[in-house]
């Protein structure tokens, strides 16, 4: 599960490294495709990904073809839904419900239930193992501050993810952050990778 | 048939002529995009972005780009006083809570009773649903932009919708290179016809039957 | 619908308004019933509440009272859901899902669904017609920022009602606040009460 | 039996043995609030409050409590670096994303498969559920701390509640001022027993069957 929309707020040494290191049959979780050769779309690019829950795939070509030719299996989900399932899975709730009668004829043609007077799917919360994560600020107990619209869906993946890594421009001494400000708390981050070099 | 760059700017110029001071207006991505351009600063508009700013600001100058301030189609924008950034849930909790006066979206067909399509071409290059089924049905009026026929000549808006629909029912007016159309009960209402086309050639062009308004406008 | 966690957060001014306008009949919202003379409990003791949704009552004993006398009908809901359910209501989803095996036996007894292999209820999204929120700071666009552990249910109180009306210690221009640290935006706030005198 | 300052204090003290540095804590209302008290601050514990704090540090000295930074029974509080503000979805959230090490709760009444009630006393005084039911499913280990007996003198460790519960099998260790109980599969085992009370005393005061420890300890 990666945050990020477009490039903006795309963690992008997290992806290259994911690149380098060779990962592959990659089940990917994100809002968008990137694109061909910029963002988690480079991933794609190279043969890495087998499945892609996402929102929208325009800005990939390469995504598209990929998943005309079967190679990609892509499971689109409206947007503002697709962003509510990652909450549910980060604040750990089993799903949500969501208005059946929105939701066009993008759908899989599944029956609604009725719910309060009106047609409802119940949609599962979206949770992975792994989320990568872009931040401009981090204190050394993982609190994490982000950049205007580079928020995006970040928080989110920060929170639905068993094993949150966060690429950050800085890491300041805990105690620094404005505790007002801080975004994701930092018990949901559990590694950090400084973007001026140095782990933690 | 592709429009040029003076019939995208008329297209959202004569769009800009739907909204009031203080409204909260989302600009899909496409033609929805060059509205803002149109609208005074004066107004106090609050342009929403699906990826978390609410009072988005005009283009900024080339060479002033913040990187980290981009609207949902990932162009360099700026904020204006009063802005503010959340997460995607917020932005789209907005849209549910049909907090938005005005939503400008782009479309690949129109139906006459203002079913939208603009997610897939069946069989060619897949989109995604992205956020165009939210905004559809939650904004309070959707104001649909785009040209009037296709690369091809085909008319866009049409008697029934052959791709899959994005929302029902949920097109309140359409503007184009070619005309104004309104969404009535009692079907499509034809109000302005645009310069130099003519009344016979929107006519033509349209797929579905047209109402002409007692007040048609032809514009200059 | 009423934000604050005991006292903390209260809007205590427009609770002492509700009080002098002679409201009554009011149906509320809110995550307990305060003290019997400080934050919402001071409705409670005048008898002006006929309903109350909530988590908790241990602090107003008079609120205990009036329940067991049947004067006032009140429901209970594990305060994490309730939270979430509010905050349903924020972002317009009919609902969510909670994993049935959480709530002890304070349930009314009604039936689980069986979703993604869990046993798990369906809990409706709270909205109301009217929100009272506390916040620090706004601005002219009805931007709030909230302080500290005042902040609790006050940012989703904001989003869950269909007029939201915020109690705050100073509004500024707008373009004054910093944008990243705006935890409610003004488009969700109808009216602001300025606890230093002055409206907007 | 009214517990007094000095046994409350000293249930808190042998409950703070049970955490270890770098732990996230949930402290609830009444005896486990005094716990804070007895972990050093270099231990880096981050105690958590369900209003929306992670990182509450101590009680703040007389004159200089900020009336908007309490814990979740309203006390007055201070943080500590690191810490973060948040609402109180996210602070559920936290619960329920297994987060917490260890819940620190009261409770009315606890049996013999650790199941919990805390909750409401039928017929007389109502509560409310607050966060009792979904801290107690969700840590990963939940800690009693209560009285050993009623103010009548009844045992709250019984076979079976008759109180309705808060959460099933959530209880992993009960302590006292009698005695320190861990719920294990194979029942309750007797692990500790508080001076100046004897062994005798702490089963006479227990409504459940006991296993004693082979390595019971009689604490002074």
């Amino acid at each position: 599960m990666y945050g990020g929309f477009g490039t903006i707020g795309s963690p992008a040494l997290l992806i290259d490294a994911l690149l380098q290191k060779g990962v592959r049959d990659l089940t990917l979780i994100g809002i968008d495709a990137g694109y061909p050769d910029v963002g988690i779309g480079k991933l794609i690019s190279h043969g890495r990904v087998k499945k892609l829950l996402t929102t929208h795939i325009g800005s990939n070509p390469e995504a598209g073809q990929q998943m005309m030719d079967g190679r990609l299996a892509v499971t689109f989900c409206p947007q503002g839904i697709f962003a509510e399932k990652i909450r549910a899975g980060g604040v750990g709730i089993p799903g949500i419900l969501v208005d059946a009668r929105m939701w066009g004829e993008a759908t899989d043609g599944r029956e609604a239930v009725l719910f309060e007077g009106k047609p409802c799917w119940m949609e599962p919360a979206l949770t992975a193992d792994v989320g990568i994560v872009y931040a401009k600020q981090a204190d050394t107990y993982g609190n994490l501050i982000y950049d205007k619209s580079a928020r995006n869906l970040n928080p989110l993946v920060a929170m639905a993810a068993e094993i949150t890594i966060a690429e950050v421009e800085e890491i300041v001494p805990a105690g620094e952050l404005d505790p007002e400000k801080i975004v994701t708390p930092g018990i949901f981050v559990d590694y950090m990778v400084n973007r001026s070099g140095g782990n933690s | 048939m592709r429009l040029t760059m003076d019939q995208r700017n008329m297209i959202a110029r004569r769009a800009a002529k739907e909204i009031v001071p203080g409204m909260a207006v989302n600009l899909g991505i496409g033609i929805p995009e060059l509205v803002a351009d149109f609208i005074p600063n004066e107004w106090h508009v609050m342009f929403h972005s699906v990826n978390g700013i609410l009072g988005v600001g005009p283009t900024p100058i080339q060479g002033e780009e913040d990187q980290h301030i981009s609207n949902a189609g990932g162009a360099p924008v700026t904020i204006v006083p009063g802005a503010s950034y959340f997460d995607s849930t917020v932005a789209y909790g907005m849209i549910r809570r049909r907090k938005l006066d005005v939503a400008f979206i782009g479309a690949l067909q129109v139906n006459r009773r203002g079913d939208l399509a603009n997610w897939i071409v069946p069989g060619t290059r897949v989109h995604g649903i992205g956020g165009g089924a939210e905004l559809a049905f939650y904004a309070k009026k959707v104001i649909v932009l785009m040209s009037h026929v296709t690369l091809s000549g085909e008319p866009k808006i049409r008697r029934e919708c052959t791709f899959p629909l994005t929302a029902k029912g949920c097109v309140d007016l359409i503007v184009t290179e070619r005309a104004v159309i309104e969404v009535t009960p009692e079907g499509l209402m034809l109000t302005e016809v645009m310069y130099p086309y003519s009344l016979q050639d929107v006519i033509y062009h349209t797929g579905a039957p047209l109402l002409i308004s007692e007040h048609l406008q032809m514009v200059e």
